[in-house]
């Protein structure tokens, strides 16, 4: 048995497990932490499967923003569950549930190991289109590219989240600032940190983003990397967002779609259609198109961490 | 905002895009634009002129750094070992006022050997420090140490 | 024996969990857990078709990478979505204005 | 030479596992949380610290050297902070 494979077994041990204490830990703190554990083991998983993209977006959005928004919830929760004792399903009725669940684990698996030889493959497609676009990471090729189209859907849902949590606001808070009052100086040590690590983590978000188009990396991830630093000042104390009625804001949010929309626009009259980038102009198109991506990426994952508006403005 | 004292941060966050990215020079355009907008942030969270830093004395704390580091980790390993311990509590009253640096030294404090400071008493204002073992010279080590970290600020 | 299959077994056991944690948990946060491990093993199968689609130079066929990428991001706006009318009703329930 | 860094990694990686391992051996026996942070801060900031020191000669050029130890210090600013905060919650709780 080779050592990789031995690793491969490990990290699917540990994934498994970590997903298995996630749904049998007895409080919902410990399966929150079970949840954190299981999406960095899985991001290791997703390097040992050759995609490092996929592995840096699972790292900050599936286990790191995830993570404090499962962990925030959980504490404002307290020893609420809000489920009665009645809810519980009866033992039976478990058992029944879960031998169909295992069911359908193994006919999954069993499909998964009886796929037909040779995989059907977009990846030669994907190489001969990469050119045109004069970026070097594939991945971002497809993302930017050849399904911009889910891209720019995927950009519009983050900002249709931010609509869905802010309109859960109570009446009387509507307008007012997003999120909890942070306390000015709750605890030394988080303020330290607040202060040093933001600075170094813009440069290693925006890094992020810069280097996606020829490396691993890309509007997401960076995203990503740019909001959590700006939460973790906001942690500490030391910056607040604006209002939820504040116009600039709300053009951040919107800003990447729009120029997305409005560059595939052009794309209607000057290249083959919507989406379709000018052949001269594709990749300084691209950066732009993921530049304002990035930015209202960072804002909308700022928005959906803080939570709706409290407070009456 | 002063542009000479912000330009310490700047070169230092520059520093950091070539560490992570290289420099080649169409990158190196990209990341001074990223370290400007990094110290601008720095500065919102940080004034420029709290944390005065004198390079020589910070160099060697730095350099000690790593003995200390192995002497923290060998000891806690010694005792995972055998299990030689009295944990508890040790107030100790910084000699620094309420500031960044205080947290500054606080924070590298819980990275020497034995000693892990727990927050403030409420009423005395000290800090206790909790200690694998409270019959070793804690509160002594702690203003050694302070002293050694007081001399990297300036002022 | 390799990646592909221990992975692709992961990912089947990883939908089989996450749909038990669905349908037997009774508290919401512990069924959004559950749905978002059942999310972790639906992106695995991809990955796994992925990597058995690898060639032209690539470690995997980088069109389900792409919308792997897109999944975690929108099954994390959704999972938002969800904490954030999760606590509403907490909030509500303990104000005792919820009938 | 290659073979010098070579042995000089394995050796300094084998000491940062060992220490990693003392950490988790910490985290498994001490009595109370605040003595398990100790092991948590100390011990394995040390190990990270030896792996980062043994990998350093692999990583081909001086930037990807700097770039390990930026990655430790990242490492050991993170763990100083969080242990701190959480030896205050734990302190206030025993108390």
């Amino acid at each position: 048995m080779s050592a990789t494979l031995l690793i491969d077994l490990a990290l699917a041990f540990s994934v498994l497990a970590a997903a298995l204490w996630t749904v049998a830990a007895r409080r919902a703190f410990e399966a929150v932490v079970g949840f954190v554990a299981f999406g960095l083991v899985l991001s290791l998983a997703w390097v040992r499967l050759g995609t490092v993209d996929v592995a840096l977006t699972e790292a900050a959005v599936g286990a790191g923003a995830s993570g404090v928004l499962l962990l925030g919830a959980t504490a404002r929760l307290g020893a609420q569950t809000l489920a009665e004792v009645r809810d519980q399903p009866a033992m039976a009725l478990r058992i029944a549930t879960g031998f169909f669940c295992a069911l359908l684990a193994v006919a999954l698996g069993w499909t998964l190991l009886n796929l037909g030889d040779p995989a059907p493959s977009l990846a030669p497609l994907a190489a001969a289109n990469l050119a045109a676009t004069e970026l070097g990471n594939p991945v971002s090729g497809v993302l930017l590219a050849w399904r911009a189209l889910d891209t720019l859907l995927e950009a519009v849902v983050l900002v249709l989240a931010v609509i869905g949590v802010w309109s859960v606001a109570p009446d009387g808070a509507w307008g007012g600032i997003p999120g909890d009052i942070q306390p000015p100086r709750r605890d030394p040590a988080l303020r330290l940190a607040a202060q040093i690590i933001p600075p170094i983590g813009v440069v290693i978000g925006v890094h992020l983003v810069w280097t996606g188009a020829e490396a691993p990396g890309g509007a997401f991830q960076g995203g990503t990397v740019l909001a959590a630093m700006w939460v973790l000042a906001w942690m500490a104390g030391l910056v607040r967002p604006p209002a939820v009625s504040s116009r600039r804001l709300r053009v951040w949010v919107i800003l990447g779609p729009i120029v997305f929309i409005a560059i595939g626009l052009l794309g209607s009259f000057l290249a083959d259609g919507f989406l379709a980038y000018p052949a001269a102009f594709t990749k300084p198109l691209i950066l732009l198109v993921e530049a304002a991506l990035t930015f209202s990426i960072a804002v909308a994952l700022v928005l959906l961490l803080v939570g709706p508006p409290k407070a009456a403005p | 905002m002063p542009p000479l004292a912000a330009l310490p941060r700047f070169v230092g966050l520059l520093a950091v895009w070539v560490v992570i990215g290289g420099a080649d020079l169409k990158g190196l355009a990209v990341g001074a634009a990223t370290a400007a907008i990094a110290t601008w942030f720095s500065l919102r969270l940080l004034p420029a002129g709290v944390l005065q830093l004198r390079p020589l004395p910070l160099l060697g704390l730095l350099l000690r750094y790593p003995l200390q580091a192995l002497r923290a980790g060998t000891e806690v390993a010694c005792r995972a070992f055998d299990l030689r311990l009295s944990p508890g509590f040790v107030p100790y009253a910084p000699v620094t006022a309420p500031s960044v640096q205080r947290d500054a030294f606080l924070t590298w404090s819980s990275l020497q050997p034995g000693t892990l400071p727990a927050g403030e008493d409420e009423v005395s204002g000290a800090v206790a420090i909790h200690a694998l073992d409270v019959t070793q010279p804690v509160a002594a080590s702690m203003a050694a140490e302070e002293a050694r970290f007081a001399r990297i600020f300036r002022g | 024996m390799n990646e592909v299959t221990i992975f692709g077994l992961l990912a089947a056991a990883l939908v089989g969990l996450g749909l038990y944690g669905v349908l037997t948990h009774a508290a919401p946060l512990r069924r959004i857990l559950s749905f978002n491990l059942l999310g972790g093993g639906v992106f695995l199968v991809f990955g796994v078709v992925a990597r058995r689609g690898a060639g032209a130079g690539f470690d995997g066929d980088p069109v389900p990478q792409a919308i792997i990428i897109t999944g975690i991001v929108v099954a994390f706006a959704a999972t938002t979505l969800a904490i954030a009318l999760l606590l509403r009703i907490a909030e509500l329930r303990q104000d005792g204005t919820d009938d | 030479m290659s073979l010098l860094a070579d042995a000089f990694t394995v050796l300094a990686v084998l000491a940062g596992l060992f220490f990693l391992a003392a950490g988790t051996l910490g985290l498994l026996r001490f009595p109370d949380t605040l003595s398990r942070l100790h092991a948590l801060t100390k011990a394995d900031g040390l190990g990270l610290g030896l792996i980062v020191l043994g990998l350093m000669p692999q990583a081909g050029s001086l930037l990807g050297a700097l770039k390990l130890l930026l990655v430790w210090a990242l490492a050991m600013l993170a763990g100083a902070t969080v242990g701190q905060m959480i030896a205050r919650i734990a302190r206030r709780e025993s108390q």
